[in-house]
């Protein structure tokens, strides 16, 4: 994988190869030890490590009084992340799977991403909330949701979605040093975990120093001059595969990872297709009212002649995604999707 | 609140002996139906573990130890009661009477499920017994709330039962429907499954007071609490509070202090449980056995004909979900839409 | 105004001049007849009537066992509107303000939508719930959204926003019979309230009778064929307004209605785009990830040669919708705004 | 749960007069503020009535009669203790010491106000004085355990006070955050402002039970209920629970049976309201000045010079908001990232 990322490394030391669930605990750790007022909360942080590793083995470094468990009282939790940031701490909350935000949006969206603007500047809220994404392991309805474009439409905070080791460190870094709120989203399948699919892009080589990656920035994966594949997270993946077994037939795909829906990198995008003329969007948020559509748009804003065919959606088709497998590889964008859908957009 | 402690010495319970063999039946094939799932479920997760493979793949989240609650409670309901139940549902499904196929072909991602594979075992939605459940925590309780609600405005004296966690009782969900359901006096009976952890947070890290029986106070409705996991302990309890239901006097809440025989989905290493030794020992299921054959209620080979059965029963539905057809592909997006 | 919707009458009788608000509560009563399972349920919706008016008069109809005052306990009441629906009964449910939805969207998106799926088709939940959006008023920032691409983006409900009272009965009533859920959604500022601004498009001639307006299907509300105007509700009336004015200018305004985003009407607007080849969208809810991004990717699915120039998107700008006048109306896509990218638009 | 009824009989009281000319004067000076507001809300809105217009728009929520909260509470506090309020936040304002004049430019919507128009009356932030609101019901309670926490993490002895009304604490947000703090006990002072009303919906419509207070019993920490709107009631209830706080004893709840003197907001008519006529003659403010004047706590003019330095202070913030810039809208999207 290449990668445009460029780390500002605050000293250069060597690397070492993690997973990313080990990346984002790293990041985490890396700040809690420069800043005392990091501290982490959330259901099951401690002692279990995460559900998805996000905190492993940080409870035995940071102790009971830094990694929190907290009661499942989810807007008690993230409200409380927030007086705390308002008070000059800077908690990270995390929120076990997005699709549990349904019962503490109100804090997130109306609370956390408000007070700044209500305040005219004058209250900060420095705060970090981690979730959990994506399907491909049977999770069903309620455990498989993405819901990023949910977060994106709302004002006032960021989201980051990485996508590999490196920028899980890097992001994270620059979550919890960001003045604002950062929502910072993980898809289960970029994790790495043992009890998971083996995923290799799910491992990679780490700084061992403090770096970090800028919010906002997209990374161009793979150049290409024939199709722009513009997606996030897990799809990069599966992205930058069908970008591979492509190459073989000479079909040049370029692969971008926007890394943060918001800011978007929409300068990033444009210049893409101004190159390719060709855009297929792969998104595994459901498809209406979301992320493939604000890409999209992104070029329509300026110029839709620059697309030289339809801007192809590669998404869930808004449908709940299933438990079956049958049924949830249908839905999801998966490579035999991603893959056609170039093959069609190069073919008009 | 009351506590009860219904540890039941040989002999002094007043509870009829079929009763009794009912419960251990339905406890029995509780049990069964989950170790047959963990088998199920581990058999092609290799090498290693991945989560997303094998017959039934995703998360599963079994109740072992927590038979006596749902066996208890579920004897005083009929198909036409609703039971809303949790992200652990099996035991309560099994003990209101969902179909035993058509649950298995459910968990097994069949065409032939509940919900056509759509669901999973978390997503169990029974029509005819007016069973289902839900994954988010405390959220199926407000449902319950809408179906006492309709019982209730047809004059008729049908209850819902509503079930969570003890962890899940620290959500605002649970504190709205109570105060709801005690506000318009629905039938409902609130039932809290304390089985001390919510995955790896023990109840004392999250929940400020030692029993959510207290709780009901602050409503204004009855709070019990019935220790030991004591099935006839939660029998008692229920009859109190349907009763209370089905008479139009309102809401109650049913705490019981159950086990977490396992870990909280299979998978869990529960490295942070430091009662995990003493669990084995508290298996609801041998004790209860030894006290109905202690009284005579069970005959010497009377348990090993209950097992038998049982065991037949849930192979069975495993045989039958096996050889059941998988979701087609080209049907995904359908039952979106009404 | 000049609409193309069919009434599908039930019988013909004639019509009275009414708001839209007072056609909502028609629409409501006139179920509420024919139909003893229905009842409804929110927030001072009994003797206040409805904050916006939505059920002025049914107490006195209907009494307080089918208009039913709740607690402020949005997670428990949609809840149990849910379980009813269940049990075959028809709540209506009512959400004061779309902003409040992060305090139940649990219930909203992971139950009452989803529960249809994840039951294979065998349960079904024939709900509504009823929400009041929008801002212009100097509401601030948590009474002022309209969050309506939040919620289209979230599978299984159908999303209404009716802009004028002949929709807003024929919606309800094809809500209210709908076997599945539906969010209605209406626009403070298109209900005609006696203590908002005169509004002479929220009143409009209602027939007596019950009919339904079909959910899907856009309105042309105004032909034209130099620029199609795709919006929603409040804007609606604005565009409009600036289809007139720009009507002495020999400017051809084509003004779509969507009244619903989803089911979204995708023909509606390929055929209007397709005619003109100019597109504007404008939205009240925050521009990015949200309607305005759908509406543009309607057409760059099929074809980006339909369009001749940018597709300019006119909404609030990612942005919470603050509270002094000034700043208010600075960010809600005002006719000023609409009319500059009209021009635009047309100029390239 | 403890009740208290202090009635206050003349003489009998063990309060300095001090602090009871401290109280009234802190109500006199709410009182003034809301009436003048009032008044400037009306000025500009005809003809007819526009919410939308004059140089008050948008919702305005009063807390006229709810003087006796703001002051027997925040009398025990300093700036560096924060308050949380809520969509009726003006009282518990300028009782725990908000700038009058950048809070009263932020309602007029001008540049100079506390968020430089961009809040209004719903969303005052000011950081000196750890002060904010939320307009949506019971959310502001889990940002004050927040700020709590810090506090206590930093070692200082200062405390959070979260206020929400009777209506409420119904909310989800209530019970989690009660629970919380209750189980980190965190120093925090929960107080439930009791105005009988939730809009046009009594608390018989929306409470199971007739106290809040009794629902701290629910999470183990002390609650009170203060009837008949005493001031001097609220003083003792929370000096007590403002103690227990800063002795990192954990938080408390009190509750104050008070009066919503006028509508839920301006423009409500309260036909929905059957004890309308008996409401003014409960207003506290002529009761408690009676009972200084009898107990010479207020010299015979006293009333009057406080009365007019409130009205001139509240006269000077409102001609220096009107005289203050409008936000330019070049600038309507700064401040959405910090
Ligand atoms: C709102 C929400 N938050 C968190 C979770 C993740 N989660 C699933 S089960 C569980 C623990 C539940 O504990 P308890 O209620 O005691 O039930 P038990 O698992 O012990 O049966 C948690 C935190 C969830 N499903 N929903
Ligand atoms: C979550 C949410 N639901 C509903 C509302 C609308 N609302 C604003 S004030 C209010 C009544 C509040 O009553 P109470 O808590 O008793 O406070 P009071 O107005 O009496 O001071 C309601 C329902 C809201 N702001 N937020
Ligand atoms: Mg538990
Ligand atoms: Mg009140």
């Amino acid at each position: 994988m290449t990668t445009t990322q460029e780390p500002v490394a605050e000293q250069a030391h060597g690397t070492h190869r993690m997973t990313t669930a080990k990346a984002v605990a790293e990041g985490i750790a890396t700040e809690m030890r420069r800043d005392p007022s990091v501290v982490y909360l959330g259901e099951d942080v401690g002692a279990y490590g995460g559900i998805f590793g996000a905190t492993g083995g940080l409870l035995d470094e940071f102790g009971p009084s830094r990694i929190i468990d907290t009661p499942i009282s989810e807007t008690a939790f993230i409200g409380l992340g927030i007086g705390a940031a308002v008070e000059g701490m800077r908690p990270i909350v995390e929120v076990m799977f997005t699709d549990f935000m349904g019962v503490c949006l109100d804090q997130i969206y109306n609370h956390m991403a408000k007070i700044h603007y209500e305040s005219g500047g004058n209250v900060s809220v420095p705060m970090v909330v981690t979730m959990a994404a994506g399907g491909g392991y049977s999770d069903a309805e309620q455990h498989s949701q993405c819901l990023w474009g949910t977060l994106a439409h709302l004002p006032g905070m960021k989201v980051v979605v990485p996508s590999n080791p490196y920028d899980a460190k890097g992001l994270m870094i620059s979550a919890i040093r960001d003045d604002g709120p950062v929502v910072y989203v993980f898809h289960k399948g970029v994790m790495g975990l043992a009890w998971m699919a083996r995923n290799d892009r799910a491992v990679g080589d780490v700084p061992d120093e403090a770096y970090t990656v800028p919010i906002g920035k997209a990374a161009v994966c793979r150049e290409g001059k024939d199709v722009t594949l513009v997606t996030i997270s897990r799809s990069v993946h599966h992205a930058l595969d069908v970008a591979e077994r492509l190459a073989d037939e000479d079909v040049s795909v370029e692969v971008i990872d926007l890394r943060s829906l918001v800011p978007l990198d929409r300068p990033a995008i444009l210049a893409s297709v101004a190159k390719t003329g060709r855009l297929v969007v792969v998104d595994e948020d459901y498809q209406s009212f979301g992320m493939s559509g604000e890409v999209v748009a992104t070029v329509t804003d300026v110029d839709p002649h620059l697309l030289h065919a339809p801007a192809l959606r590669v998404a869930n088709p808004d449908t709940p995604v299933a438990y079956a497998r049958t049924l949830e590889q249908a839905i999801l964008p998966m490579p035999d999707r991603i893959e056609a859908a170039v093959r069609r957009v190069l073919a008009t | 609140m009351t506590t009860t402690t219904p540890t039941v010495p040989i002999g002094t319970t007043s509870l009829e002996p079929d009763v009794r063999r009912g419960l251990y039946r339905t406890m029995v094939l509780i049990r069964t139906y989950e170790e047959a799932i963990r088998r199920e479920y581990y058999a092609d997760k290799g090498p290693g573990f991945d989560i997303g493979k094998g017959l039934v793949p995703g998360e599963m989240h079994l109740s072992a130890g927590q038979e006596p609650v749902a066996a208890g409670i579920c004897a005083h309901l009929t198909a036409d009661d609703a039971v809303t139940a949790t992200h652990r549902p099996h035991h309560l499904a099994i003990a209101h009477g969902v179909d035993l196929d058509a649950m298995t072909a459910e968990i097994f991602g069949r065409e032939t499920g509940l919900g056509h594979g759509r669901g999973g075992h978390m997503h169990l939605f029974d029509p005819a017994t007016h069973f289902s459940c839900s994954g988010i925590i405390a959220e199926g309780y407000p449902p319950a709330l809408g179906q006492a609600f309709a019982f209730a405005r047809r004059g008729s004296d049908r209850v819902a039962v509503a079930v969570t966690g003890e962890g899940a009782a620290n959500q605002g969900a649970f504190h709205e429907s109570l105060n709801l359901a005690a506000l318009w006096h629905l039938p409902v009976v609130f039932v809290v499954e304390d089985n001390d952890w919510g995955i790896s947070v023990p109840r004392s890290a999250s929940t400020s007071v030692p029993s959510n029986a207290a709780r009901a106070a602050a409503y204004g409705i009855p709070g019990v609490r019935v220790e030991d996991n004591a099935v006839e302990g939660v029998w008692a309890a229920a009859q109190t509070a349907v009763a209370r239901a089905r008479a139009g006097e309102g809401p109650s809440l049913v705490e019981v202090h159950t086990l977490r025989l396992w870990g909280h989905f299979e998978g869990d290493a529960q490295g942070y449980r430091p009662d995990l030794e003493g669990v084995a020992g508290r298996d609801p299921l041998p004790t209860y056995r030894a006290a109905l054959e202690a009284d005579g209620v069970l005959g010497p080979t009377e348990a090993e004909t209950i097992a038998r059965a049982a065991s037949d029963r849930v192979e069975a539905a495993i045989a039958a979900a096996k050889a059941a057809p998988l979701p087609d592909p080209a049907h995904a997006t359908d039952y979106v839409f009404a």
